[in-house]
């Protein structure tokens, strides 16, 4: 339905005339990444920006940062698309925003309208708190149930899968065991791996794992990985790097860092492998709700809406990497598709406990 | 003139006598005021830590991570402060009381590493030394396959040491600027040389400048988070760090708490070092000391401070540039324009920051140095207490405490260079005093005997002497303020970008190369401002 | 100087008239000051009346407690104990304390303490804040040319010299023209000439200002010379105050006698009318004051110098020897070591000349009444 | 001091014998010595030669150079020109430069520099750093004592009284025993009393240890009593130099002359085998050396107070008036201004009084030769 029509003409520019709905061309392209991995896709399904109402009107979001920040080129295309549209944006790590949130709410009222986080975590204790408001029904309904609060408060926007980057040059894909749980005994992993375990995304993977078989497997686990010999980084994006590097030789990370250095460094010797079925193939998801007491409930409906477009989601997939959240968009290069993957079943808020995951983490000696 | 007025005038000058009011008493007023409005925010965290279950609070603070964490924390700490010293001082003395070729040149050098953030630092020594680092890169085809770890408490030492010894250089810097050099010449005539006239008279009476600098490294290593975690060392901060993750504010009071602690404690082994003896620091000269002819020791001296720059300024900026001339998506695409409004946004923060420190510093230094009872040097203890607060905690505790007592002026500007006073009082607080310390007061007694109030005595006597000591500490102030994250994170007005947030948002994009632009017009900038801070001093 | 200044000064025979109503009244008051650092008491229980325009010298044993007392008066300390006041104005008691901004009482301190950041003329306008601009030049370069230091207007003082930095130091404390000028030491590093021209100048300068004013010095002299009164402190107090002729004549105590002049002592035997000394016996009545008292018991007679005269002489007849000899310049001191075991010192014109172990008869040439003292 | 310590000392009569192989070997030279700062000379072409034990001592105005040129000997300022040897070893000139810590010159500084941050002892011991610790004790015990400072034996600079830190400076530099010993107007801070005391004691220590000593000092009766020789010094040069009688009774110009002792000047014509002054006419003789070259000219006579008498007389006869009368202790000064227009000073015992504006006839009772220099 025209997505790729590239709006109707005008040259677009900064002059665009006020009052138009349209403002600047921005084409699917603009959405769409570059590269090989992006090459030759297909044209995503969904529902169209084209379709939806205009943004317009000023709106106060809190984004959550870290990769969080790639999500700004998302908020400045839709400002370039709708130039009546101005997204005040606030970024800083997700958790610290969630907490800011939390005292906001209880002081009053948050300034923010929207909140958007890269983990499901921090979308959770915000909504504990009672400080979201309900979100459009249109929007929920595009978004598969796990990847949404049961309640409504919130909705993956973006999904982001636990992952084995692994060196090609040291390993291959079948030295990997298909569970986490194997890892431990793995020959070929033994002293060369390495985690973050400061990293959020780690730590809810560990929530994971305490959800599906309790805190004492999961902290003999972490025993066990330690007594393996694993290395501990500040993040996992470093990870990623130090196993293109050869200097692991498998790592825990989230999916998409092994495609960004891929992307990086060209013909770089890593390779992405999956485990299935337990936590370790745990999809969490970076996602939108919307703030309790804002006065732009409708502009941030809308807003809601436009980020779960075909055009925003075919952002998340080409530019960030990410799963995207509508069946209608498909991931990125050849990774597996979400259903693909076998994820865990869990209930994604109450990844929002990262307490008792640290309290362990602690008790391991991992943190 | 008429002798009938003389003694009147002397009546009508102060027509009731006041009663036993020291000249201190005022001072000791406005610098309890300051030093409570101060630590007001950290009431915060008792409220939270008061929040938890007392006998788990216990149990957290006794746990075995928490011992062995702290022990790492403490290595490190004494690590650090030690090689600081031993950077700074040397650079010190070489860039002050030398001959030393290019010696300005020099002293912006050594002072500018304070400016490079520590997680730029820290990356770009990874990068460097790591395992696959440029440098095993460059010794692999000669065979050499493993090269010591940079990780670890040795790494950590090192990184942390790099980019806070200008702490030392500053304040020691400003002590010897203000050292009356007659003194020296007298050990000299003694049969001491240079060195030895150095050791034994110079050193005892720029001690408090030392300590003063040394004293912000180690409450500095204590509370920096960043450069430990990428060096691979555990220490206290990660584990309030994963607190705050894990959202259980409660208990990071209570490990900031702890924190705080061991800041008292690295606070009492200071005042017990540098206690001098009464009055013991006051030379009354004003000889400036002959400069130290270095002769054959130029060369080794310039390699010296080539290599401190090199390591601390042409490594990390090498590799942003590396960063910057890479391709592809990781590193460079992606397009978040860098703006100039951010450079002015990080320069007035940090201009006005520096300014409000300079100026609240002053009667607490002052009382610090000049107060004649035991409870005058409290305030000053209490400025050091908030730079030992991880910038989150402080961030969290001004957000909560704006939100309910001063509404409007969250997420202004004023709070947040209220929250930068804070954290960065100290600095200016350290290096004033010790300025302070070696003034005469005999010059301030010669002002009121000649009729002017002990005030603007001080404004025209003690100020151009301090002179060095306060642009000492205003560009420790404006140095640090350019490149604090958190709390400017948690407290600007929401889409207010500065050069550590733009940094913070590319690199955390992964757009790597990006960093490097805003990060060298940083150096860059804070280069130059140096440069303006230490006109002023060489005026006065 | 010049010659002419010189002559024009001259015409202000011995006292320049002091501008004040009346010379009379107390304007600067110690009562029973003490002050104590610690357990080191500096100045104890000491009393001291200053008249209007009165030009007082402080003399005494160094650390004796001079510049404490200074300090005290220009509210640099606190008293211990005891009240000071300044023209019926208590500015120091137990209670009561008067900075030292609000006292109008000016000081040349011991150390200069010239501001090291501000040149001469700087330094000297320094107390000059409620003056025109003009005013302040011109009033600068008068002082400048009083303490002959013209040529020197714009260095720092880490550029003079330490008499120069004397200079500027007094030129600065005369400047606003204090009620009270407090002087410790403050031609020690002059030289001679230069020394006199300046405390003349000085003297001249409070005198017609009606400055009332305390000089401690160490330089005789200098106090003797142009003192109204001179005080002689001793341990923290005063030991005796008075006209400087007076003092010097008529020491009360032993302590005072041998701290003025150079003094040598006489250990003399009183016998009813006569005494007998290691030079000879002579009249009582060559003691100032009634002796009888000590009628039988052993006093010491104070001879200076002057009092004395050597004549060489054999062994037989000598009263002793010459041990030592000093060159003043205008005269030689003869130290002689008396057979009674006295040593006194005998001032000789320079063109007498003995030889070291010279037997010489030694005369009492005094012509005034002697000072003594009961032996301790 | 007590009694014992004076008796001990006058054992040594006049002159310590110098513990020194050879008296008359030139230690310390100074050859053709300048020192400016910027436009500003210093110190201009100074020679001067002290011999091996000698104690010299450089009098001058305030501002002459004599600090320059102690530093200079230090090593603690570079000379811009002229070359300093000791030893016949060159320790300074256009391109070589001993370090001040390999000199083995002490040095007393003008303004003492004590240590701020150590106590007195260990600033006396500061220099001591080649002894053993009980042997360090002992000797700052024994220097405490010489300068009777004992019980401030543990006290900071910052608690002592101008006089007791210059005798720590005192103290400290004489610790060590350097060769060559500087004293920067060591006594000024002093009493008289203390400083007789301490000049002859630090004289003898420095005689019995063989140091050689220059000596810097205002006080012309400490110049003229213990120096071997005096220099007078001149806008940064010398102007005479030798024996202390020497330069005292035959100044060579009428700089030197002006500058030791209050002089006065007597204008004189010359003719034939007379000279015609203020106060009459005399032979010729009375002036010393030749003076025919000046037949017919203008002289200057010098006369120091001693030579001088003034005796009361009617207005017909009188010399002069009397101008100014200045109290010294045992004598009177008084200031005649001569009909002649000159200005001289006669010294009175202190019994013979005269009042301001008596007339006087001056009577010239010099019984030694008179040195004069031709008017300028
Ligand atoms: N801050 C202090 N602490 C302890 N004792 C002190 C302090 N200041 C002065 N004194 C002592 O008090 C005494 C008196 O000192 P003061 O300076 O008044 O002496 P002074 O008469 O001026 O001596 P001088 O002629 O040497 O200058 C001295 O013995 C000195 O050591
Ligand atoms: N650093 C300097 N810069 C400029 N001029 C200087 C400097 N040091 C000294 N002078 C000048 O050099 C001259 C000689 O100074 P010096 O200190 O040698 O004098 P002095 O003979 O010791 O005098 P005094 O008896 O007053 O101590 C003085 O006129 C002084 O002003
Ligand atoms: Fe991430
Ligand atoms: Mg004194
Ligand atoms: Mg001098």
């Amino acid at each position: 339905s025209g997505i790729l029509s590239g709006g109707d003409g005008g040259d677009g520019g900064s002059d665009g005339e006020a009052g138009t709905t349209t403002g600047q061309q921005i084409s699917l392209s603009d959405f769409r990444g570059s590269g090989p991995l992006v090459a030759q896709r297909e044209a995503p399904g969904g529902t169209s920006i084209e379709d939806l109402p205009d943004l317009s009107g000023e709106l106060t979001l809190y984004l959550g940062g870290g990769e969080g920040g790639l999500y700004l080129d998302l908020i400045n295309l839709l400002e370039q698309r709708y130039p009546d549209f101005t997204a005040n944006h606030r970024l800083e790590a997700s958790s610290d925003l969630a907490n800011t949130i939390i005292e906001e709410n209880e002081a009053g009222a948050s300034p923010a309208d929207v909140f958007m986080s890269i983990d499901a975590g921090s979308l959770g204790a915000v909504a504990n708190a009672d400080a979201t408001a309900s979100l459009p029904d249109e929007a929920l309904s595009t978004v598969p149930d796990a990847y949404q609060d049961s309640e409504g408060r919130w909705v993956g926007i973006a999904g982001r899968a636990r992952a084995i980057p692994y060196n090609t040059n040291q390993i291959s894909e079948s030295d990997i065991p298909s569970t986490v749980q194997e890892f431990p005994e793995a020959a070929a992993l033994e002293n060369s791996m390495g985690w973050a375990p400061s990293y959020g995304a780690f730590q809810s993977f560990v929530t994971a794992m305490r959800l599906i078989r309790g805190d004492d497997e999961t902290m003999s686990w972490l025993q066990a990985m330690q007594d393996h010999g694993i290395t501990t980084y500040d993040d996992e994006f470093r990870v990623s790097n130090s196993c293109a590097d050869g200097e692991l030789a498998a790592g825990f990370a989230n999916h998409y860092y092994t495609l960004r250095v891929q992307s990086a460094r060209e013909n770089s010797p890593i390779g992405l492998a999956f485990t299935e079925g337990d936590a370790g193939a745990l999809v969490n998801v970076s996602g939108l709700e919307i703030i309790n007491g804002t006065d732009n409930a409708d502009l941030a409906s809308n807003f809601v809406r436009h980020v779960l477009s075909a055009e925003a989601q075919e952002f998340f997939a080409t530019r960030t990497f990410a799963y995207p959240m509508i069946p209608g968009v498909a991931p990125v290069g050849d990774l597996p598709r979400i259903d693909e993957l076998n994820p865990p079943e869990i209930n994604l808020t109450e990844l929002a406990d990262v307490a008792g995951t640290v309290d362990l983490l602690r008790d391991a000696g991992v943190l | 003139m008429g002798t009938k007025d003389r003694y009147e005038r002397l009546r009508e000058q102060a027509t009731t006598s006041e009663r036993d009011s020291s000249p201190h008493t005022l001072l000791a007023v406005v610098s309890l005021a300051i030093s409570l409005l101060l630590l007001a925010p950290l009431v915060w965290v008792f409220l939270r830590a008061g929040e938890i279950e007392f006998a788990r609070a216990v149990e957290l603070l006794t746990s075995d991570t928490t011992v062995s964490v702290t022990l790492n924390t403490l290595a490190l700490v004494t690590g650090v402060t030690v090689a600081s010293i031993l950077i700074g001082v040397p650079l010190a003395i070489l860039t002050a009381q030398t001959d030393l070729p290019f010696k300005r040149f020099w002293t912006i050098t050594s002072a500018l590493p304070l400016v490079v953030p520590s997680y730029i630092g820290a990356f770009a020594f990874v990068s460097a030394f790591g395992p696959r680092g440029v440098l095993a890169d460059l010794l692999s085809p000669l065979g050499i396959e493993q090269i010591p770890t940079i990780y670890g408490l040795h790494g950590a030492i090192l990184v942390l040491t790099l980019f806070t010894y200008p702490y030392v250089f500053l304040t020691t810097r400003a002590s010897l600027l203000s050292f009356d050099g007659t003194v020296v010449e007298a050990a000299r005539t003694l049969n001491h040389t240079r060195w030895e006239a150095f050791r034994r008279v110079t050193l005892p009476q720029i001690a408090p400048g030392i300590a003063a600098g040394a004293l912000l490294v180690a409450l500095y290593a204590l509370s920096d988070f960043g450069t430990p975690a990428i060096m691979q060392y555990d220490v206290f901060t990660r584990m309030i760090y994963n607190e705050f993750g894990a959202r259980r504010l409660d208990y990071a009071s209570v490990l900031s708490m702890l924190l705080l602690v061991m800041a008292l404690g690295i606070l009492a082994v200071e005042s017990r070092l540098s206690a001098g003896r009464d009055g013991a620091y006051v030379s009354s000269g004003s000889r400036r000391p002959g400069l130290i002819r270095l002769g054959y020791w130029k060369v080794p001296a310039l390699l010296f401070c080539g290599a401190i720059a090199t390591l601390c300024l042409v490594l990390p900026i090498g590799i942003l540039l590396q960063w910057l001339l890479r391709s592809g998506t990781g590193y460079s695409a992606g397009g978040f324009a860098f703006e100039a409004a951010y450079a002015w946004n990080s320069v007035g923060l940090a201009a006005a920051a520096a300014a409000i420190c300079v100026v609240a510093a002053l009667p607490i230094a002052y009382l610090s140095a000049r107060g004649t009872s035991g409870v005058s040097s409290l305030p000053e203890r209490a400025t050091y207490v908030g730079y030992a607060v991880p910038g989150v905690v402080l961030g969290l505790a001004l957000v909560y405490l704006g939100l309910r007592y001063v509404p409007f002026l969250y997420q202004s500007v004023i709070l947040l260079v209220f929250a930068y006073v804070i954290r960065f009082l100290p600095q200016a607080v350290g290096t004033t005093e010790s300025s302070i310390l070696q003034v005469d007061p005999g010059y301030i007694e010669a002002a009121r005997s000649l009729g002017y109030h002990p005030l603007s005595a001080f404004r025209k006597v003690v100020l151009p002497l301090v002179a060095p000591g306060i642009a000492a500490g205003a560009a420790l102030v404006f140095l640090t303020t350019m490149k604090e994250l958190p709390a400017t994170l948690m407290l600007r007005p929401t889409g207010f970008e500065t050069f550590v947030t733009y940094i913070w948002l590319v690199q955390g994009a992964g757009y790597y190369g990006q960093a490097a632009v805003p990060a060298l017009v940083l150096v860059g900038l804070s280069g130059l401002s140096m440069l303006v801070i230490l006109r002023r001093e060489d005026t006065s | 100087m010049s010659r002419q200044t010189r002559t024009q000064q001259t015409s202000d025979f011995d006292d320049v008239d002091a501008a004040v109503a009346n010379p009379n009244r107390t304007v600067l008051e110690l009562d029973d000051v003490s002050k104590d650092y610690g357990h080191e008491v500096a100045v104890e229980n000491l009393s001291l009346d200053v008249k209007d325009g009165e030009l007082l010298t402080l003399l005494g044993p160094s650390g004796c407690g001079k510049t404490t007392t200074l300090r005290m008066i220009a509210g640099l300390e606190r008293p211990s104990d005891g009240q000071i006041s300044i023209a019926d104005e208590v500015i120091a008691d137990g209670s009561s304390f008067r900075k030292p901004e609000e006292r109008n009482v000016g000081i040349v301190f011991q150390d200069y303490a010239l501001f090291p950041h501000l040149t001469v003329a700087e330094n000297i306008a320094f107390g000059l804040t409620e003056m025109e601009e003009d005013a302040v030049a011109e009033r600068v370069d008068e002082l400048l040319e009083l303490v002959d230091l013209s040529a020197h207007h714009d260095k720092m003082p880490s550029q003079l010299s330490g008499g120069q930095q004397q200079r500027v130091a007094l030129a600065r404390s005369l400047a606003p023209e204090p009620d009270v000028l407090l002087l410790d030491e403050p031609f020690s590093n002059l030289d001679v000439r230069l020394r006199v021209e300046m405390r003349e100048e000085v003297r001249k300068i409070l005198k017609r200002a009606g400055v009332t004013a305390i000089s401690v010095t160490h330089d005789q002299e200098e106090a003797l010379s142009i003192s109204d009164r001179v005080a002689i402190m001793n341990d923290g107090t005063i030991a005796q105050i008075g006209d400087p002729a007076e003092v010097f004549e008529n020491p009360e105590s032993r302590f005072v006698a041998s701290f003025l002049g150079q003094a040598s002592f006489l250990s003399a035997r009183v016998t009813n009318d006569r005494i007998e000394t290691g030079l000879g016996s002579f009249n009582v009545e060559l003691l100032n004051g009634p002796v009888e008292a000590y009628n039988g018991a052993m006093v010491d007679v104070l001879v200076r110098p002057d009092d004395l005269q050597a004549m060489p002489t054999n062994e037989s007849k000598a009263d002793g020897y010459v041990v030592h000899r000093q060159y003043n310049g205008p005269s030689f001191v003869y130290r002689v070591e008396l057979h009674s075991g006295d040593v006194v010192h005998c001032m000789h014109n320079h063109v007498e000349t003995f030889e070291p172990g010279q037997p010489v008869e030694v005369d009492l040439v005094a012509d005034h009444d002697l000072a003594w003292y009961p032996t301790e």
